[in-house]
């Protein structure tokens, strides 16, 4: 990041003059614990005493005969307090809230899991909070919906524009700079003005860290291929970074194909043409939109890979050519979840099913004494109500008609 | 240059200026036509015309559904400039195009500022574009002589707004409060405070917007600042009583 | 245990004729395992990897701070895959099938946690599974039913008797009686006919292995104090064990009250009265029955605490009086679970929130510089048609009746 | 013994003995009464009264649902010990009691003997009661002269038949198949090994049971067995066709 907040052509910070202030202080603690080795320690002590760190690598024996190319290795992000990566990047920031002395912070959230998170970690800290979720999203995901608002935060639908995740990003800036001086936005994913993609990122690389270390231990040398998913980037970010650079070590992003590339109905940034480089959301990146520059509508499967934008840094990544990015499709996606249930009796994410879901077109092909990882980034039982309904499985709607029955009542 | 000339020589023979806000295209750019012939008519000294985007991360409701509106009815970037030559063809005040800098970018920064210049357009506000970002952007404003409207806040500290006013041209926009678009500002001891910190911090013309909403707003702000900016309230207006009122509500606020 | 498999009076093994000779292959193996150092290894590298193990010990400090007595442990279980304590069993038994060479298990279900937990195993092991759910109990935890059958698991729901855990377990011997030789029995719990509540309990034993190291490094000493949920006993036993004849630690089962102690809806087992000394589901213990020996219905707003009977080793524990047993109701549980999500983030099954309102009783009233332990043997985020149902959350049911018309067109 | 001898001397000039069940209470001791009556006058050796219990882990649908229903409609331990009273003396043919052990258990073993002794009962089958659980329940049964029926099944080893006859009186009961109750089993050839091996295991008569459902099934079983049990098919037939029907069903297996 140079002192601007680019990364190459991408990123910046293109905020509303109200905020100066507030991301100056921002990115000051920020740099001052990134130099501090202590903020690091409380960072890991609190991970591993509060949520599980390190996760598990696991290594998925079955799958990986049933393709019978390279080995399989699983991160298991879904194994974090509260399901999902999204918990790395959240108590970080919440221990910066606390150096920074606010009171209240206030989030987006697309799947409900950085709501989740971010309303977990605010009941920990004793800080309020507000979470915007788009109002599509409330009702994709109501049972964490549910859970967020037990935790004693306050949901708030967003019911404007695409009433998706982007929507609730805007309406967070839209509290931030009216509440600027005791709250703290914290933001989910590797996108957003500097220092947010940069600093998200750092917080999400403790999942690579544990990687490298843990496929060394398992496998003995470093793997071929990292498969990640790419909704906003921060857990693909998470894993890559400490892979960039190693000799033979190829990453790749997957994003959301939805109804397929030329379906326009997808959120596809990096791995097709639609996408091209625009400013929004305070930072310059690739965006699905039209000639006008007006953001356009995405489709996914996964309500945490629907998004316009994408990571600045995984932006200027591919421009260098350093990660490769390819997508998969709602079937796809399916499929893989389904495999991937069966065979190792792990349930990943919709979101994370993307990364399986790519990496499943290409392992068979690849050299047996070699090894993959595949970023779980989060579990999917969270998505009962959008999975189940995926696989239209049948007593399940029987189920869902019954318990309506008894509350119409 | 130009664009702080003209507004002296407005100020000149009275107590403040008034600057208008509308979005183009909302309801229509019929309906925008009647607003701004009777904002000009009711004496209006200057007008922003924002050119609607998809995520106005910094307008409240009442200008975030005027953008979405009009989005939705098709308006397109192209008939922003057309209907702005149209206009400033017509009325003899400034007209200044507000938008988001996505806006600009994608549209090309040097061909909008040609267009903005052959439009009659004399400034530019931009919400998002801090002018850490705008390197490019400032000194294209420079050599089409178009003035990019910096903007101070109650958070920014004196330091940080001598350093926008380095880059400022036409006028400064002082936001009244923190916050977004459309709710109403206290104007207090605190403002008064802060308005005069702005006033220490800048020879161009002081405008304050955010929540103006009334005479009584405007007349509290006379001789503190140089121009009131009534924003949400007119299009409340027009979506309430329709365009015909706007003629006397502005006239009321004098 | 003795020879015949008693703890004291309890235990041992009332089995059909037709099962002798398995239980004879099943003890044997388990005896040569529990002798091989190389099978804890495989057992203890399997949870690491599979799992998430050690699970973190989290202090609870805004818990600790509201009562303002002993300082307030949790041993995190929910963060195991699959949610529960119930993975450790689950997998441990898995190892002793495949030394066996058995190709299928069957296992019973009552919350749903351990049926799900079977089915993974049975996927990540490729063997063949069956599971036994009480019809009751299947309503209530539908959502565990849908990814017990995505993993390939055939879910059986029984109509027999009071629909719930016990008719399950009564099931699943008549079709282990029907498919003894290809097939293992994956008990749930710390009871059943010998060596099961001792075998579930060894591999159970891990949480308290982990938890009493976990103390002594961040509280410098043994607890005062451990609460667990008793169900069957295994996640209490598996954390009591390390503890027994440990100096100054009191261990606290906590049971499941209902509607209270004298309402007759409850299963209260050790610490009402109501219980009397049985021989049932192959082993000798309290039970909750009538003066003919029949059993009687039981009520717990946590289905898996739902059961007429309790580990024999634990009555023992009871008689020696080495385990103090008390039980906390339906309303008593809900305010936990209200007040540990508000002010920690943290969502306990409802099983584990008997062992916080347990605590929650008590903890106000011990030394500061006293810490116990609250064992959350599992996550709440599965139960959320049934705490979403109990708090009587408005607009969950609104959301439930939409899906429905949705279903119903 | 008294069991045994008195199975042995109905043996003569038969080619195997008949024994059936019923569950006590289910449909009602009304039914069971007549029941009872049809199968002696029909010409059963022997009767196994269930006293039910509601955890019948051994048994499959159809016993499982009359234990059930019979719990259901009120059905006491102490009304199935009047009624067996009532039964012996009325009939002359031996009469067990099967239940699950927790019954015994729960009535007190001692007193269980007892009671049962006074009603004229000979023998008791405990489904799930080995005899290592069993240590004081069959030191009773010796006082007491009532005999332990003991269980031979498929899976029990050659070892493990001559222990269980060790403790075995009356008769041996050999489950001709895995499973519970109910399903019609295959009398094979693999079905006549075991039936030699249990033969060479013991020496006392052999029952045979679990899906004996037909005169061929009887057929196939003499010589080979002492003498076969029928569980369920009767309680069917009385579901379906009532009491009356049971006389006619018994004297066709003849
Ligand atoms: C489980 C999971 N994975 C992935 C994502 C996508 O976000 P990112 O690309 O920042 O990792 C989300 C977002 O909500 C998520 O919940
Ligand atoms: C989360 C959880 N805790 C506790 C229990 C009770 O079982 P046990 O007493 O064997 O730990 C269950 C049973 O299903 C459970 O799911």
């Amino acid at each position: 990041m140079d002192h601007n907040g680019f990364f190459g052509n991408w990123g910046g910070a293109y905020i509303p003059e109200v905020l100066h202030q507030t991301f100056q202080e921002l990115k000051e603690e920020y740099r001052k614990s990134r130099r501090d080795p202590a903020f690091w320690q409380e960072y890991i002590s609190l991970m591993s005493t509060y949520s599980c760190r390190p996760t598990p690598l696991t290594y998925a024996e079955n799958l990986t005969h049933h393709f019978g190319g390279a080995k399989i290795y699983i991160k298991r992000e879904d194994l974090n307090h509260t399901g999902a990566h999204k918990a790395n990047n959240v108590m970080g920031q919440g221990l910066l809230v606390k150096r920074m002395g606010k009171t209240r912070v206030i989030a987006e959230t697309g799947a409900g899991q950085h709501g989740m998170a971010t309303a977990t970690m605010a009941a920990k800290f004793g800080l309020e909070c507000t979470i915007y979720m788009g109002e599509e999203d409330v009702l994709r995901q109501r049972p964490n919906v549910f859970w967020m608002e037990k935790m004693g935060a306050t949901v708030i639908p967003v019911k404007d524009g695409s009433r998706t995740l982007k929507d609730a990003i805007n309406q967070a800036f839209r509290d931030w700079v009216t509440n600027v001086d005791n709250t703290h936005y914290v933001f989910g994913t590797a996108c957003g003005p500097a220092p947010f993609p940069e600093m998200v990122s750092w917080f999400q690389s403790v999942i690579g860290n544990e990687a490298a270390e843990q496929i060394m231990k398992y496998h003995g040398k470093m793997p071929s291929h990292i498969y990640a998913c790419v909704g906003g980037g921060s857990n693909a970010m998470g894993i890559f970074q400490r892979f960039l650079g190693e000799q033979g070590v190829e990453l790749i992003g997957v994003e959301a194909g939805g109804h397929g590339a030329d379906s326009g109905a997808h959120a596809i940034r990096l791995s097709s043409p639609d996408a091209t480089p625009g400013v929004a959301q305070g930072y310059k990146t690739m965006f699905l939109q039209n000639d006008d520059g007006q953001m356009k509508h995405t489709h996914s499967v996964a309500a945490g890979l629907d998004y316009v934008g994408v990571s600045p840094i995984l932006s200027d990544l591919w421009d260098k050519n350093q990660v490769r990015f390819e997508s998969a499709t709602d079937t796809e996606v399916m499929q893989a979840l389904d495999l991937t249930m069966k065979k190792e009796g792990i349930i990943p994410a919709l979101e994370s099913s993307h990364a399986f879901a790519g990496a499943f077109k290409e392992v068979g092909q690849l050299a047996k004494d070699d090894a993959i990882i595949i970023n779980q980034s989060g579990r999917g039982d969270k998505d009962i109500f959008t999975i189940a309904h995926a696989f239209e499985d049948p007593s399940w709607k029987e189920f869902i008609i019954d318990r309506a029955r008894e509350y119409s009542k | 240059m130009q664009l702080e000339q003209q507004l002296r020589e407005q100020l000149r023979g009275k107590d403040i200026l008034l600057m208008t806000h509308i979005v183009l295209g909302y309801p229509s750019f019929e309906v925008n036509r009647e607003v701004i012939k009777q904002m000009v008519e009711s004496g209006v000294d200057c007008i922003e015309m924002q050119i609607p985007f998809s995520e106005p991360m910094a307008d409240g409701p009442v200008i975030l559904k005027a953008n979405q509106d009009s989005l939705a009815m098709g308006t397109r970037v192209d008939e922003c400039f057309s209907f702005a030559a149209e206009i400033t063809r017509q009325h003899n005040i400034p007209f200044l195009f507000m938008t988001y800098y996505n806006i600009i970018f994608k549209y090309g920064e040097e061909k909008f500022f040609e267009h903005a210049q052959e439009c009659g357009i004399t400034g530019l506000i931009v919400p998002d574009l801090p002018p850490e970002m705008g390197t490019s952007f400032l000194a294209l404003a420079k050599s089409y002589q178009i003035a990019p409207i910096l903007i101070f806040t109650p958070t920014s500290t004196d330091k940080r707004m001598r350093e926008l006013e380095k880059y400022g041209n036409g006028f400064i926009y002082c936001v009244a409060r923190r916050g977004v678009t459309g709710k109403k500002s206290s104007l207090d001891q605190e403002f008064n405070a802060y308005l005069q910190r702005c006033k220490n911090s800048t020879k161009l013309p002081l405008a304050v917007g955010f929540g103006i909403q009334s005479k009584e707003d405007i007349e509290r702000l006379k001789g503190k600042a140089d121009m009131a900016v009534i924003g949400s309230r007119t299009i409340q207006l027009v979506e309430a009583e329709g365009a015909e009122a706007v003629g006397q509500f502005i006239a009321s606020l004098r």
